[in-house]
């Protein structure tokens, strides 16, 4: 199951997909995490986003993200399709999918693999706002990169 | 020869992708020297490096055939 | 959009349909949840679920449910599928789909939401076991049924 | 005319999901009373009762036309 779990794709992301890559036949929750690309941001309004990644690397970081939850969360599956390149709004720019026996480890699960994301993935969007364009930093915006490091135990 | 990854703001910063670094460098510490001075990377001593895809620090060891990548504060999600 | 957010239905929920519900352009966090037939129960093999409603009411349910989401997170969407009839391992019984311009509020309100339908809205289950049947009471278990009423404030 | 709406183990107790009751019942609670005694629901007395799809008490006031539905601890998700 591993190397389909975790893409990263230039194409629109069929949410159906990542999920059904999470059903096992002892689920009975699965949740999932939808990041959309918004139009208002703080009164400033995006035109379109563009992402670029390290891919090899970012698979990885999100095969760790997985491997993290596992071992925290026992029992869980995870999928994460992250989407590349242009997006427009509204569209779909990460996919996270998991799955559990019960709910609340498919809840807590979900948002740790996101803040995740936000941590470690060599992965960077650059916002097309109407009156210019950059590139967008660490989003949790308090964490005083680099100083940061972006490892998880272990690694 | 050491091959080295841009992203993001470097990558245009520097309009290529990829260089290709040769030369006695030693560890990534090393390398970030020699590119602050040859390319408009400024800022190239505070970014978080990844060698062969595993994230790094300045003291890692470097030998040819070694992947390089510098990695901007991430935004995806 | 009310009428369609709330369903109760015999059919197979499409979840991309209940997604679809909730997106709106200032939309920048989706999270859903899906509560899937599980197989084994405590060691007790599920042959296939029945579910049963009170339909007009269990929709007027989750439209409140809808409510009270919208009151403590304001300007979240939220949309509802409920599925009834003979469900097989490891088909969907709920989709939950909650929108929100930032994430901790979906995922808050899609936690509060399967919460508060298992509390109150009059949607039974029947376990048809490899050794028997059942209709299952509260799932919370520790709930002791009646003293408990399902109102939430006000109603 | 009261009607009654029977679900899960209580319609398979009475074999009828839905139940047409006539007769001076003035309240949920008289309704139960009643229930009780022509028909084999035991538990009858301590089920929630919805009014006209609206959760209501042993208190609630009936008149014709109103639609009860007793609800058995539900288990829907």
């Amino acid at each position: 199951m591993d190397k389909e779990c975790y893409c990263v794709t230039e194409a629109p992301i069929p949410v159906d997909q990542v999920i059904c890559r999470v059903q096992a036949r002892d689920t009975g929750a699965i949740t999932t995490f939808i990041g959309t690309v918004r139009e208002w941001t703080k009164g400033r309004r995006t035109l379109y986003l563009e992402y670029q990644a390290y891919i090899p690397m970012a698979v990885r970081m999100l095969k760790q993200i997985g491997d993290e939850i596992k071992e925290r969360w026992p029992g869980t599956e995870t999928a994460i399709t992250h989407r590349i390149g242009r997006l427009e709004i509204g569209e779909a720019a990460v996919v996270i999918a998991v799955s559990s026996s019960h709910r609340k480890a498919a809840y807590d699960a979900n948002a740790f693999a996101i803040e995740r994301i936000k941590e470690m993935v060599p992965i960077w969007k650059k916002e097309h706002w109407e009156d210019g364009e950059t590139w967008i930093g660490n989003q949790a915006g308090n964490i005083a990169y680099p100083d940061r490091q972006p490892f998880s135990k272990g690694s | 020869m050491i091959r080295v990854l841009l992203f993001a703001h470097l990558q245009e910063s520097v309009g290529e992708s990829m260089l290709e670094v040769r030369g006695d460098i030693q560890s990534v510490g090393t390398l970030k020297e020699w590119l602050a001075e040859h390319y408009p990377l400024p800022g190239i001593r505070q970014v978080m490096t990844a060698v062969n895809e595993a994230y790094a620090t300045d003291e890692t060891a470097l030998q040819s055939g070694d992947t390089v990548a510098f990695i901007p504060p991430v935004s995806g999600g």
